[in-house]
């Protein structure tokens, strides 16, 4: 039995990594987590110069899950290179960088910026505001998805994943649009946009009034549209959305995922991913599957 | 690697204090490490209800590992309301100790102010167990007679009441009773709603007064991971980059002069 | 204080209706809820001909909720026109008719045969396959929503409430569809589709592989819904989506809703919506509200 | 109008029967009316679940308003594990009885079949004690030699036992058992997993023998409302206008030759 996994020909030791902004860059969680038992370590997205993100309060408890607008908080690049990737080598893990920016250019600068960098993948996210097309995200458009993947593939030396929005009428297409502009992987999903408003103070929970929605609440959401984008493409899925127990992240693989992300989670218990590794081995052997690629869209 | 975690508390004690304030002893090995002025992540057991609530450490009695907790129930059907149902035995998912608690050796020789409001109450009472200073001055602030803790501060140094209706000590807030009483310090640790704080950085940078304020927001990770905790700093902030620092792991105490509130 | 509402010229007693499809057309509820203290009833949704459905199991509990695929089975027009207008009328409630199809002949011809009707409102479910374009929902393309918006409202005597899915990337542009195409008013959200996979069997647990997502999970995304529609259109909005208590439901009228439905919760509790126009009422009370209408849309 | 309601039933008594099988006694208004072969919708504590567990009866006593459920527990984090934890005094949410049961008029003077396998055992037994006919047969079947109720059954009637693993009666399934002892009856009541209903639905028509069958679905409202839970039936059903009734509300009980399975 070998949980190892390949993804868009990086070697991972077991199918499972963090989502992005749920774990910082690791240091915080080593803490409670053995980094090493991590097939990777996702970072939080980061752009070309630090952003501020948005006002407080920045998160929200929705049922069964949570709603949350950072806002993408960053502290830039440089900063990032010179701290967290050293930090992230010194475990045997893979390192997943996760990329936003406002502008095509932005996305380009940090993925050129990564060419020269010991990292493994780069994740790039698309749900954020577009400036130059009013604030809508580069992932709810297929062709302004397909556009991007093209623009930073042309400045990556690492394989890049594309991290795909549920804010959507079709992620089908989204997927087969990041694949046509030469996407190496594809994850998803990203939050969906919720609203909380406070009936007794009559007003929005978030700073922000829209956050996004995360936890067990999206999980049947998630895992339909791996199904659909893992039968859609050809590309390996990272699946996330919901998972907070390894029975989540095995719907999520037999649904078409080659590998899975933790996100919320990591809240309600931050050893939470120790489990979920635990909890694939502990099925697949039950369920006498050799590799996590037997396991992978199992289920049709 | 790894060395904290996610631990089962076991409730020794619950009782009310107050209108809708309760107080819980918790078996549990944060208690070992545990300083004045951390709080722990508390969990519910409702599978709805999944984000951890903050609760600042009232009491530490490191010997027999247990934290005491005062906590608001802030309304029905809140994860605080769970937690006061909880009786001896009962356990309750939390992780800490948690932050950095107030730089108690700042107050050596010196004469003190130790600020509590509302529910900022309680993490002051261990802060005046520990504190060793040479004038212990604590300024509580009430809603009304209902001066929970009172008797245990008396314990602890010279205690100063305020409440809002006036039914005890000075009527208004801690200010107040501060001018009331033409109290004097050299250093201010204090713990309140936002306006209260306000008020104490206003005063203390006035008189050029050390201050250390602990602050609250919304939390999700509680460890400094997820961004969601951020106060704005008065310099950019070294691990942020930007002019945000993390209350659950870079307070929630603060210099007051750092912070912008 | 007044709990009237005018939704498209039609005076409801309360704002509080149930969501189609999980209350029949009321003959199971009434031993359990005094139908006279709903503002409206509507029923599941009739298509021209009686409907089989989708094969069992047709729906699966999910973290925070339920997903069904129950397949729009009804008796088709003619036996509801017989049998279950007569019954509603008894009561001092509003009957609203949901109306399913899969093309817009089919659509047509139900709002025609009800046009001599004594129903009040007739709300169109366009979240059905649409044969004719392969099985995508109606609702899932502006343009089509609009061409069936204007067609049933050639037929109709009543007003029509169009129904909008979830699974789209703009609600707003959606709702300002069937507004242009002549809707007096819009209801929202439908099911978001979801997937749960049995992984001890390895197999669906619906047997129509992906299922509608209803219940507290989804209510978040539903008030951000409301939310955008209401500031997008000036017809009246009713909202659903994973209400459960009169506070899920207060949330919804300060984001726009005028009125709102009651559906997976009726699972839970059948007299739930009892108490949320219980509580709606002492809402009202507290913060002194007079109308509902002031309450819609209070927090911008 | 409005009559029914959900209500809050009291546990009265727990207890283990087999490996995962329980049994307990509930205080509930549903006992007045209660009848063999309905069954209640159950409800979890936990905010994650909320979707009813059809449950049927196993006794009723109607003096006492108490019902008694026995279950399966279908595995961990299920709504049953959280069912089998509850202790005297716990309250449950329920509705109920549901349902049309047993129609035990249709035995009388007759030599009848009862019929259970697995956690379709249970709703034999009230059968059994109200049954009034000329010879009650029970026959049901189990998996192993932990043949639960196995006493109480035979309190009512002459029992049959059949075990899969052959550990007690006859080894196979009920329908094995009634071969082996060359059983004869002129009405069958039968409840049980599908495979089962299908045999002895089989031989009750080829032996134009009047038979009853119990059957299970997914449910959501449990009422009659959602259409969740239909099974196909042979004729057009006059409440759907399709060839679908509804388990809940139509069911659980129908005719063998009314369905299909
Ligand atoms: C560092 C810190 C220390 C605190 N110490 C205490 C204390 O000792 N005693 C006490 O009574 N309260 C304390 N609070 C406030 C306490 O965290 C909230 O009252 C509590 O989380 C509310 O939870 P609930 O279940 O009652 O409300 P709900 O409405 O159910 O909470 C929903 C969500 O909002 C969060 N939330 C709601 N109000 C607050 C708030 N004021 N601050 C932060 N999060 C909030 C909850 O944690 C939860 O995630 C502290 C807060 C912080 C940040
Ligand atoms: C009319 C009827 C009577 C029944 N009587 C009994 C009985 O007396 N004793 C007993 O042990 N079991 C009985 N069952 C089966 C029982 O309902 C399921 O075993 C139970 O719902 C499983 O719930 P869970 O919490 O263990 O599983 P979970 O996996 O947590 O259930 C998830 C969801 O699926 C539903 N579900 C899962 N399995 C079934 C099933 N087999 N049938 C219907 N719904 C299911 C649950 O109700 C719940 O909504 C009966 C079923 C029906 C329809
Ligand atoms: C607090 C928070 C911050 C997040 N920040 C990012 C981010 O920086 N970049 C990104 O691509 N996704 C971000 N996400 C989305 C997650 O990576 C993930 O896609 C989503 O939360 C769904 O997974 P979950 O339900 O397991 O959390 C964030 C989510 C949360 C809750
Ligand atoms: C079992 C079930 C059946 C449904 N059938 C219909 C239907 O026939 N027509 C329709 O427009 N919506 C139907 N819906 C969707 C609901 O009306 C509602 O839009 C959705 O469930 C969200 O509300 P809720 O979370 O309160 O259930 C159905 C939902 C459920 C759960
Ligand atoms: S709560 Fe996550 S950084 Fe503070
Ligand atoms: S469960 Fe709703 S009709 Fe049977």
């Amino acid at each position: 039995m070998d949980m190892k996994v390949n993804i868009a020909g990086v070697e991972w030791n077991n199918p499972v990594t963090v989502a992005s902004g749920t774990f910082g860059s690791g240091a915080e969680f080593a803490e409670y987590v053995d980094l090493n038992r991590l097939g990777a370590v996702t970072t939080k997205g980061v752009a070309n110069i630090p952003w501020t993100g948005n006002p407080t309060p920045r998160v929200a408890e929705v049922y069964g899950g949570m709603m949350n607008a950072v806002g993408l908080q960053n502290p830039g690049i440089d900063l990032f290179c010179e701290r967290d990737i050293p930090f992230l080598r010194q475990y045997d893990t893979k390192i997943i960088v996760n990329v936003c920016g406002k502008s095509v250019e932005d996305y380009c600068e940090v993925v050129e910026r990564l060419a020269g960098e010991d990292v493994d993948l780069l994740e790039i996210n698309i749900s954020c505001p577009n400036v130059k097309e009013g604030g809508i995200a580069f992932g709810q458009q297929p062709k302004a998805a397909e556009e991007i993947t093209r623009a930073v593939k042309k400045y990556a030396k690492q394989p890049i994943i594309m991290k795909l929005s549920p804010n959507v009428t079709s992620i089908a297409e989204m997927a087969k649009a990041v694949e046509a502009g030469g996407a190496d992987a594809v994850s998803l999903i990203n939050t969906l946009t919720g609203m909380k408003i406070d009936i007794d103070r009559k007003s929005f929970v978030l700073a922000n009034k829209t956050g996004g929605v995360s936890g067990p609440a999206i999980h049947p959401i998630a895992v339909r549209m791996v199904y659909e984008a893992a039968n859609a493409v050809s590309v390996p899925i990272i699946g996330m959305g919901g998972i907070a127990d390894a029975s989540d992240a095995i719907e999520m693989i037999l649904a078409g995922a080659s590998a899975v992300s933790v996100g919320t989670a990591n809240f309600f218990n931050p050893a939470v991913t120790m489990k979920i590794v635990d909890g694939i081995e502990a099925y697949m052997n039950k369920h006498h599957f050799e590799t996590v690629k037997e396991m992978t869209g199992f289920v049709k | 690697m790894a060395e904290k975690k996610r631990e089962m508390a076991v409730v020794a004690s619950q009782e009310q204090l107050a209108d809708g304030i309760f107080s819980m002893w918790i078996q549990t090995e944060a208690a070992k490490t545990a300083k004045p002025g951390q709080f722990i992540s508390m969990y519910t057991n409702d599978a709805a209800k999944l984000l951890p609530r903050p609760i600042s450490i009232c009491e530490i009695d490191a010997v027999e590992e247990r934290l005491r907790v005062v906590y608001r129930v802030t309304g029905e059907h809140t994860g605080t309301e769970e937690f006061s149902k909880l009786v001896e035995g009962d356990t309750i998912p939390i992780i800490g100790p948690l932050g950095n608690g107030f730089p108690l050796e700042k107050a050596e020789g010196k004469s003190v102010f130790l600020m509590g409001g509302g529910i900022g109450v309680p993490p002051i009472l261990e802060l005046a167990k520990q504190i060793r200073c040479e004038k212990t001055q604590i300024v509580v602030g009430y809603r009304d007679e209902q001066t929970f803790l009172k008797e245990q501060f008396e314990e602890n140094g010279k205690v100063y009441i305020s409440t809002e209706d006036g039914s005890a000590g000075t009527k208004g807030n801690v200010m107040d009773a501060i001018r009331e009483q033409g109290l004097k310090a050299d250093i201010i640790y204090a713990c309140g709603p936002t306006p209260m704080l306000r008020a104490i950085k206003a005063f203390a940078e006035e008189n050029g007064i050390t201050c250390y304020l602990s602050l609250e927001e919304r939390m999700a990770c509680g460890i400094g991971a997820c961004l969601a905790c951020v106060c704005q700093s008065k310099e950019k902030d070294h691990h942020s980059n930007v002019h945000n620092k993390r209350i659950c792991k870079d307070g929630p105490v603060f210099l007051s002069t750092e912070v912008e509130i």
